[in-house]
C-alpha cells in the first residue's frame, strides 16, 4: 500500500506543476465519461432495456459521490469515520425540510443549502472529534451519527419522526416517468462535485492531508497545523456527503431517519474497502458494484444477503485488502511514471491472453444480465429464460444471435484461460462453469458475485504466492524485476 | 558457543535494516554490541529473539536453530530479553512485574540456582522496598531494574541487553553497571547492545561494530581499544 | 417523601441494578476482549444471540431443565468463538484495527443469517425456572425473584469473578499485563497466541453467558444481536475501553440513568444517554476510568 | 489448431443445450404481482407466513384456471430491509424493470407511507397487507392505495369499545415510540373518551424498539396505580414486557389491554407465562374468528403443512387478499391498476374472514376486529381468548366525513 500513496502523489505532482487544468488528462477523462454517461439513457431507451437501469445509475452515482467525499476523510485523511451516514441525514433533511416548510422556498437554493448545512455540522462535530485518532474517532463519530439520527427519528413535529418527511415538493420536470431528466441533473452534479474532490486531493491541502495520515507527529513537527486540516477534511467530506444526502431525497421525494442511521456508514465503507481506500476512483467502483451485487443476489435471496454481504466482506479482508483498484494501481510498483506509462505498464502486467479472460468475464456477465431482464429485446414476453428452450423453440434469429455472442463470449473465456496454469485454468474454469450453471438453474443474475469472485482469486494467488505470478506469462516477470530494482 | 547469529538479513516491511549480521557468543561470556543509532542493533536482538524473523541467514542457539520462531518459545529455551524501553508492565505493582517474568529453567536448575524474588531483590535492593508500587511510578533506574529483574526471573541461560544505560542518570548508571558485572560473575551470559561504548567496553569481554547493518569490526575489547581508527570511524570516542 | 424515598426512588434504582447487571453480563466480555486483543467485536452481539438461542435450545431438548444450560450453552458459544478467533482473527492481527472491525462485523452478518436459518424467523421465548417466576418482597416493595436470585447475582459474581480472575491469579495477571505489552509478555515465554484464544474464548463465554442469563426475560429473535450491540458499546466506551472497572462503572451509570430517565423524561430516555456518552467522550476520550492510551493500541 | 478451437466453441455449446431444459408451457402472459416485505432482520418473523399465505392463494387461483380468462398469477417477492428507502427503491424497481401490474406489501407503517407516495406518483396500484397506520387511506389516502386489512383505528377503537364496558377509569399508555404506537394510543384515547365518561389519563411511556429491559418503565406504572394499562407494544417486544411485567405481580393489579396481543405469534412463544385475563386483541384466531370455517380449515392445513405452524393474522391476511385482488381483476376485466381500483373501491367482498367491503372513499377494507380475555384452555399449550368483543369494520372505523376532515386538516398543516 504504501507504493501506491507515492504513485497518488506522484500523479497530483504531475497535476499541480503549474499546468493549466484543460492539459490535465483526468478533466478529459472526466469530460469522456460525461458525455457518454449523458447520452447513456437515450441508449437504455433505444434498446428497450429496463428504465430501471436510469434509476439503478441515478443511485449509483449519488453513492459514488458519497463514497468518494467519505474516502477523503479514510484514504487520505486516515480518519475512519462510522457516522458520516449522518451527513447524508442532514443533507436529505435541511433540504428537505426548506423545501416543506416554506413555501416560497427555491429548489436550487435548498440543494445549495444543503451542503452548507452539512459543513456547519462537521464543524461542530469535527470540532469534538478531530482531536481523536483511531478506534476514538471512529466510535465518537458513531455516537455523533446515532444522535442526529436519534433526533430526527424523536422529532415527530419538526421531522416528522419515524415517518420522515414524505411528499417534498420537487419541480415537476424531476417527476418525469422514464427518470432521465433526473438522472442527467445528477450526473452533472456529481461528476463536477466528484472532480472537485479530485482537485481538492490533488492540491496542496490533499498532500498535507497524505502527510498527516502518513506521520502526524512528523506532520506536526514540519508545522503543519494538524487538528485545522483534519477539521477541513471533515467539513469538505461532510459538505459533499450532504450534498448526495440532499440527492438521495429528491429522488425519493422524501426524507427518513434511516438515511442517517449507522448501517448506512457500514455500506459507504464497504464501497471504499471494496474499490480501494488509497485510492481516488475506488470507491466509485466500489459504489457500483455493491449496488449491482445488491440489485441481483440481495434482491433474489432476501433470507441470506446479510451472508452474501458478511462472506464477501470477508473475502475482501483477505484476498484484497488494498480493494479492487487499489490492487490494480499496487500491481504498479514503479511510482516514477505518468499516468499513460503507468497504464501501459498495467496492461504489460497481464498476457493479452490473460485479457481475453477478464474481458470475456466481464462480457459474460453483461450478456447474461440483460438475458436476464424481462421484457427486453432479447427474450420474448412468454418465455422467462430463451436458452432454455434452445432446442424446442427452433432456430430463431434472436437465438441464433444468443448462440453467436454466447459462443464468443465463451472462446474469450477459454482463449484466456489458457494463460493460466493448470491449476488455476481450472479453478477458472470451475468458477465461470458454477457461475453459470447457477444462472440458469436458479434464474439469478449473479453477475456482481461472479466478478468479485473471478477477482479475489486471481489476486489471490498474485497477493499471497508471489510465486504463482509466473502462471502469467509474458511482462510480467520483466515489470517485477524492474520495480525491485528500483525498490533496492 | 552457546549462540552463533550466521549472516542475518532482517527487514521491517519494505526497508531492510540488516545486511547480513553474524556473531557469536561463548558460555559465560560478556559481548558488546556497539554503533551509533539507528545502525541495527535492537533489530539484530530482536532477530534472536525471534519478534523480527530474519529473512535469510540462521541463529543458532545451543545446537538448535531457533531462526524465526516465536518468541515465547526462544524464551522458553532460555534466552532472556531486556527489550530497550524498559517496557514494564505499568499498570502492575513491582512484584506482579516480577511474577509475570517467572517461569522454569530450560533444562532443569539453572546451575542449581532458581531465581526467586529474593534473589533480585539481592541484586537490586532498591526494588525489595517497591514492591508494592505500580510500574508506571518508577523512576527510570529503578525501571530498568525492574525489567532486568523481570527477565531473570524466567531464569535465563542467556541474556539480551538493549541499551540498559540509556537516559539514565550517570549515577544510575554506575549502580547498574555494577550489577551486571556482578550477574557476570554469577556465571550469566550475556549479550549487550550499547551506544555508551563506555559503560559497555567496562562490562564486556569482546565486541561487534555495527554500522549500517553490518558488522565492520569483531574482536576483544583490548584489540578495540588499541584500534582508534576503527574507535573513531564508528564509535565518535 | 418519606414514601418518595422508600418506594419511588429504592424501586427504581434496584431496577437500575437490574438493567446494569444485564448489560454488564454481555459487556464485560467485549471490554476484556478490546482490552488484550485490541480487537472492538462487534460480532460480541451475536455471542450473546446464540447464548440465548443455544438455552432454548437445550431448554426444549431438556423439557425444562434451564440451570444446566447457563454453562452449557455459553460453552457451545464458547466453540463458534475460537473457531472464529482462529480462522478469521489469527491472520489479521497485524492488520489495521479498521481492518479487524470490519471483518467483525462481516462475522455478525454471517452469524445473523446463519441464526435465522437454524431457528427459522419466528419469536421464541424461554420459560423462566420453576420458583423463579414469581416476586419477592424486599424493603415493602415486590421486585421479581429471577432478577434478584439469578440475574443480581449473575452480574455480580461476574465482576467478582473477573476482578479476583484478574488480580488474583496467575493467568489473569498474565492478561493484564498483556493489555500493556503484548510483545513484551511473548518474549517473556508466554504463548501470545494461545493466550489470545483463551481470552476471546472467556469474552465468548460471558457473551453466551449474558444471552443465557437474559433468555428468560425476553424474547428471542434474529436481531437481537444488533439491538444489544451498540448498547453494549455505549457502556464499554462510557467505562474506558479496555477497562473492566470501567465497565462495571459504565453499566451501572447506564442503568440507572435509564432507570431514573423513564420515571422523570420518559419520551428523551433514549437520547440523553447518547449526549451523556458524547460528552464524557469529549471531554475524556479513553473513558471514565479508561488508561490515557490514545489510540487504542 | 483450427478444429483445436472449433472444439471448443462446440463443447460449451453442446453443454449448454443439455443443461436447457424443454420447458414448454404457458402461452398466456402472467399477471405479475410484486410483493415488497421485509424478508430479513426483525420484521421477517411477520413477513415471511404473509408471503406464503399469497403463494398459497395463488395456487390455488393458477390450478382453477387462473385469472383474466387463463392468465397465471406471478409473484415477484423483493426485499425492503425494513427501511423505506430501500423500499420506494424496490417499488419502482418491481414497476420498471420486473415490470409488475401492481404490487402488494408491506410491513411497517413508515414504509407504506412511502411506497404510498411513489405508488401515487408512478400511478400503479399499491395494496397494502400488513402496515396499519390509518393515515395511509387517511390523511395520506390517494387513488393508488388499497388496504386489505384492519388499521390503527380499527385496533385502537375496537379495544376502547371493549374497554368503555369495563369500569376502569384511570389509565396508563405504553407504546413502542414510533408512528404505529402513537397512532393507535391516540385512537383509543380518543374513542374511550367519547364511549365513557369520566376516563383519566395517568401519563405514557415510549421504550424504543427493541427495549430489552422494561423494569424502570414497569416500576414506573405500578408507582402511578393506574387501573388499566393501554398497550401497542408488538412482537418480541411485547413477550418481553409480559414476561418481566408477570415477574413483578404487575398483572394481578393492573388491568393490560394488548393491542394484537390475541396473536399468536405473541400467545404461542409465551405459552404458559401469558397471564389469564389480559384483554388482547386479534384479528383472527385460527379456529374461531372467521366466518366460512370450511375453507379456512382447508387453509389452515394447507399452510401448516408448508410453514410448520398454525396460520397467524398476517399469514391470512396474504391468502384472502389474493384472492381479493383476483376477483377484482376478473370484475375489472384487466390487471391495469386503474381499472383494478375502480373495480374494487366500494365493492364487496365475500372472504374467510367474513363479507367485507372496500370503502369507496379510503379504500380500506371493513374486516371485523376482536377484543378479548386471555384464559388458560384444556386443550392448548397456549392461552385463548374468551367474552370476546367482536367489532364489525364500520362500526369502528373512521366514517366517511371524518376521514374527510381529517384530509383537510392534514392539507392545511402540510403547506
Amino acid at each position: 500500500m504504501a507504493t501506491s500513496q507515492d504513485s497518488l502523489q506522484d500523479t497530483a505532482g504531475a497535476v499541480g506543476k503549474g499546468q493549466s487544468a484543460f492539459r490535465d488528462p483526468v478533466l478529459w477523462g472526466f469530460l469522456v465519461a460525461l458525455v457518454l454517461f449523458f447520452w447513456t439513457p437515450e441508449l437504455i431507451i433505444y434498446m428497450e432495456w429496463a428504465d430501471f437501469w436510469i434509476i439503478f445509475l441515478t443511485e449509483a452515482f449519488i453513492w459514488s459521490l458519497f463514497a468518494v467525499a467519505f474516502n477523503l476523510l479514510m484514504g487520505y485523511g486516515g480518519l475512519i469515520s462510522f457516522g458520516q451516514a449522518a451527513y447524508l441525514g442532514i443533507g436529505g433533511y435541511t433540504a428537505g425540510l426548506l423545501l416543506k416548510y416554506l413555501v416560497w422556498m427555491n429548489f436550487y437554493v435548498a440543494l445549495v443549502a444543503a451542503p452548507i448545512g452539512g459543513a456547519l455540522a462537521a464543524l461542530v462535530i469535527g470540532y469534538f472529534c478531530i482531536r481523536r485518532t483511531h478506534i476514538y474517532f471512529a466510535i465518537l463519530t458513531l455516537a455523533f451519527g446515532h444522535i442526529v439520527y436519534l433526533i430526527a427519528f424523536k422529532w415527530y413535529d419538526f421531522t416528522g419522526g419515524d415517518n420522515g418527511l414524505i411528499g417534498i415538493p420537487v419541480p415537476e420536470w424531476i417527476k418525469d416517468p422514464t427518470f432521465v431528466s433526473y438522472y442527467k441533473f445528477v450526473l452533472v452534479i456529481c461528476m463536477v462535485s466528484i472532480y472537485l474532490l479530485w482537485r481538492i486531493v490533488n492540491s496542496p491541502f490533499g498532500k498535507t492531508l497524505t502527510a498527516i495520515r502518513e506521520n502526524e507527529v512528523r506532520a506536526d513537527f514540519v508545522g503543519i497545523n494538524v487538528q485545522r486540516h483534519k477539521l477541513y477534511a471533515f467539513m469538505i467530506a461532510g459538505a459533499f456527503s450532504a450534498l448526495a444526502g440532499a440527492l438521495i431525497m429528491i429522488n425519493e421525494r422524501s426524507v427518513y431517519p434511516d438515511l442517517a442511521h449507522w448501517t448506512q456508514s457500514t455500506q459507504v465503507l464497504l464501497m471504499s474497502l471494496l474499490g480501494g481506500v488509497y485510492t481516488f476512483f475506488g470507491p466509485v467502483v466500489g459504489a457500483f458494484l455493491l449496488l449491482t451485487m445488491d440489485a441481483d443476489i440481495t434482491q433474489n435471496y432476501p433470507e441470506i444477503w446479510q451472508l452474501f454481504l458478511g462472506g464477501t466482506l470477508v473475502l475482501i479482508l483477505f484476498a484484497l485488502p488494498g480493494g479492487i483498484v487499489g490492487f490494480i494501481q499496487e500491481r504498479d510498483e514503479n511510482a516514477a511514471d505518468d499516468m499513460a506509462t503507468r497504464m501501459a505498464k498495467l496492461m504489460a502486467q497481464f498476457s493479452r491472453k490473460s485479457w481475453y479472460f477478464f474481458g470475456g468475464a466481464v462480457s459474460f456477465t453483461v450478456f447474461f444480465s440483460i438475458l436476464q431482464t424481462p421484457d427486453s429485446w432479447w427474450i420474448s414476453e412468454d418465455w422467462d429464460f430463451e436458452l432454455l428452450s434452445l432446442i424446442t423453440w427452433g432456430i430463431l434469429p434472436r437465438t441464433i444471435l444468443q448462440l453467436v455472442v454466447g459462443a464468443a463470449i465463451l472462446w474469450w473465456l477459454l482463449r484466456g484461460i489458457q494463460s493460466f496454469q493448470a491449476m488455476h485454468r481450472w479453478l477458472l474454469l470451475a468458477f465461470t462453469v458454477l457461475s453459470l450453471a447457477l444462472h440458469i438453474y436458479l434464474e439469478t443474475p449473479l453477475s456482481g458475485l461472479l466478478l468479485v469472485f473471478l477477482w479475489a482469486v486471481y489476486s489471490f494467488y498474485c497477493l499471497f504466492e508471489p510465486d504463482t505470478r509466473q502462471a502469467f506469462s509474458g511482462g510480467i516477470e520483466v515489470v517485477k524485476d524492474a520495480a525491485q530494482e528500483a525498490a533496492e | 558457543m552457546i549462540l552463533e547469529v550466521n549472516d542475518i538479513y532482517t527487514s521491517y516491511g519494505l526497508s531492510q535494516i540488516l545486511f547480513g549480521i553474524s556473531i557469536n557468543v561463548d558460555e559465560g561470556e560478556c559481548v558488546a554490541l556497539l554503533g551509533r543509532n539507528g545502525v541495527g542493533k535492537t533489530t539484530t536482538l530482536r532477530s534472536i529473539m525471534g519478534l523480527t524473523a530474519p529473512t535469510k541467514g540462521s541463529v543458532v542457539y545451543k545446537g538448535n536453530d531457533i531462526t524465526g520462531r516465536a518468541s515465547f518459545r526462544v524464551a522458553k529455551m532460555g534466552v532472556g530479553f531486556v527489550p530497550e524501553e524498559r517496557r514494564i508492565f505499568s499498570d502492575l505493582s513491582v512484584r506482579e512485574n516480577l511474577e509475570t517474568g517467572r517461569k522454569p529453567a530450560a533444562n532443569g536448575a539453572n546451575g542449581g540456582k532458581e531465581w526467586t524474588i529474593d534473589r533480585v531483590h539481592e541484586i537490586f535492593p532498591i526494588l525489595e522496598g517497591l514492591s508494592d508500587r505500580k510500574g508506571g511510578y518508577l523512576s527510570g533506574g529503578e525501571q530498568q531494574m525492574l525489567t532486568v529483574g523481570r527477565t531473570l526471573m524466567g531464569n535465563p541461560d542467556l541474556l539480551l541487553l538493549d541499551e540498559p544505560s540509556e537516559g539514565l542518570a550517570p549515577l544510575v548508571v554506575r549502580d547498574l553497571s555494577n550489577q551486571i558485572a556482578r550477574l557476570k560473575e554469577e556465571g550469566m551470559t550475556i549479550l549487550l547492545c550499547e551506544q555508551n561504548a563506555k559503560f559497555a567496553t567496562g562490562l564486556s569481554d569482546r565486541a561487534y561494530i555495527l554500522e549500517k547493518g553490518q558488522v565492520r569490526f569483531g574482536g576483544t575489547i583490548d584489540e578495540l581499544q588499541e584500534n582508534e581508527e576503527i574507535r573513531d570511524q564508528y564509535l565518535g570516542l | 417523601m418519606v414514601d418518595f424515598f422508600t418506594n419511588v426512588f429504592f424501586v427504581q434504582l434496584v431496577n437500575g441494578l437490574f438493567i446494569a447487571a444485564g448489560i454488564y453480563l454481555v459487556a464485560s466480555g467485549l471490554s476484556l476482549v478490546f482490552g488484550v486483543l485490541g480487537i472492538l467485536n462487534f460480532a460480541h452481539g451475536s455471542f450473546y444471540m446464540y447464548g440465548a438461542f443455544f438455552v432454548f435450545t437445550y431448554v426444549g431438548f431438556t423439557a425444562g431443565d434451564f440451570w444446566p444450560a447457563l454453562f452449557i450453552a455459553p460453552m457451545v458459544v464458547v466453540i463458534l468463538g475460537v473457531v472464529m478467533e482462529v480462522v478469521f482473527l489469527r491472520p489479521i492481527y497485524k492488520a489495521d484495527p479498521l481492518y479487524q472491525l470490519l471483518l467483525t462485523y462481516a462475522m455478525v452478518l454471517i452469524f445473523g443469517d446463519l441464526v435465522k436459518i437454524l431457528y427459522g424467523a419466528e419469536n421464541l421465548s424461554v420459560a423462566r425456572p420453576e420458583g423463579f417466576e414469581g416476586t419477592v418482597t424486599i424493603a415493602g416493595s415486590l421486585f421479581p425473584s429471577y432478577q434478584i436470585f439469578v440475574l443480581l447475582p449473575a452480574g455480580f459474581l461476574t465482576v467478582l469473578g473477573l476482578y479476583l480472575f484478574l488480580n488474583r491469579t496467575n493467568v489473569g495477571r498474565t492478561v493484564r499485563a498483556a493489555t500493556q505489552d503484548r510483545e513484551m509478555i511473548g518474549a517473556l515465554g508466554v504463548n501470545v497466541r494461545l493466550l489470545y484464544t483463551g481470552v476471546f474464548a472467556i469474552g465468548a463465554f460471558l457473551g453466551g453467558l449474558g444471552g443465557a442469563v437474559l433468555a428468560p426475560m425476553g424474547a428471542l429473535y434474529p436481531g437481537m444481536d444488533f439491538d444489544v450491540i451498540i448498547e453494549v458499546f455505549l457502556v464499554v466506551v462510557l467505562g474506558g475501553l479496555g477497562s473492566m472497572a470501567g465497565t462495571a462503572l459504565g453499566a451501572l451509570i447506564y442503568g440507572e440513568l435509564k432507570s431514573f430517565g423513564i420515571l422523570w423524561v420518559p419520551e428523551l430516555e433514549s437520547v440523553f444517554i447518547y449526549v451523556l456518552m458524547a460528552v464524557v467522550l469529549v471531554a475524556r476520550p479513553q473513558g471514565l476510568l479508561g488508561k490515557k492510551v490514545e489510540g487504542g493500541h | 489448431m483450427r478444429r483445436r478451437t472449433f472444439s471448443k466453441i462446440l463443447v460449451p455449446a453442446i453443454a449448454l443445450a443439455l443443461m436447457a431444459t424443454p420447458a414448454m408451457a404457458a402461452k398466456k402472459k402472467p399477471v405479475k404481482i410484486g410483493l415488497l416485505y421485509a424478508l430479513s432482520g426483525l420484521a421477517a418473523v411477520y413477513t415471511k407466513g404473509t408471503v406464503i399465505g399469497h403463494q398459497i392463494a395463488a395456487e390455488e387461483i393458477n390450478a382453477a384456471g387462473g385469472v383474466l380468462g387463463g392468465r397465471k398469477i406471478k409473484f415477484v417477492t423483493r426485499d425492503n430491509k425494513l427501511k423505506p428507502g430501500i423500499a420506494v427503491k424496490e417499488f419502482r424497481r418491481l414497476v420498471t424493470r420486473d415490470k409488475v401490474d401492481f404490487v402488494m406489501g408491506v410491513i411497517s407503517s413508515g414504509i407504506a407511507l412511502a411506497v404510498s407516495q411513489v405508488a401515487k406518483e408512478m400511478k400503479v396500484l399499491f395494496v397494502d397487507t400488513i402496515a396499519q397506520t390509518a393515515a395511509l387511506t387517511g390523511e395520506q389516502g390517494h387513488n393508488y392505495v388499497i388496504r386489505t386489512n384492519t388499521n390503527s383505528t380499527v385496533i385502537g377503537r375496537t379495544a376502547a369499545l371493549a374497554a368503555s364496558r369495563q369500569d376502569w377509569k384511570k389509565y396508563y399508555f405504553i407504546g413502542p415510540d414510533y408512528e404505529w404506537g402513537h397512532r393507535v394510543n391516540a385512537d383509543f384515547w380518543d374513542f374511550l373518551r367519547v364511549k365513557k365518561q369520566g376516563v383519566e389519563k395517568l401519563g405514557d411511556l415510549w421504550p424504543k424498539l427493541g427495549e430489552r429491559d422494561y423494569s424502570a418503565h414497569i416500576t414506573a406504572m405500578l408507582n402511578a396505580k393506574p387501573d388499566a394499562v393501554f398497550s401497542s407494544l408488538w412482537g418480541g417486544d411485547l413477550i418481553a414486557f409480559i414476561k418481566q411485567a408477570s415477574a413483578y405481580g404487575f398483572f394481578d393489579k393492573i388491568q393490560y389491554i394488548s393491542t394484537g396481543g390475541g396473536d399468536l405469534d405473541i400467545l404461542k412463544p409465551l405459552g404458559k407465562e401469558m397471564p389469564d385475563g389480559v384483554m388482547a386483541t386479534y384479528l383472527y384466531a385460527f379456529d374461531t374468528s372467521p366466518v366460512k370455517q370450511a375453507e379456512n380449515k382447508k387453509f389452515i392445513a394447507e399452510f401448516k403443512k408448508r410453514a410448520g405452524y398454525i396460520p397467524k393474522s398476517g399469514d391470512i391476511i396474504g391468502y384472502v387478499s389474493t384472492y381479493m385482488l383476483a376477483e377484482a381483476m376478473n370484475k375489472a376485466g384487466s390487471a391495469d391498476s386503474d381499472a383494478i381500483v375502480k373495480a374494487m373501491r366500494g365493492s364487496k367482498f365475500a372472504t374467510i374472514l367474513g363479507d367485507i367491503e372496500v370503502r369507496k372513499i379510503d379504500g380500506q377494507a371493513t374486516f371485523a376486529y376482536h377484543a378479548g380475555f386471555t384464559y388458560t384452555h384444556p386443550k392448548y399449550p397456549f392461552k385463548r381468548l374468551k367474552d370476546v368483543t367482536r367489532a364489525e369494520g364500520l362500526e369502528v372505523l373512521r366514517t366517511d366525513a371524518e376521514v374527510e376532515k381529517a384530509r383537510m386538516e392534514y392539507k392545511k398543516k402540510g403547506s
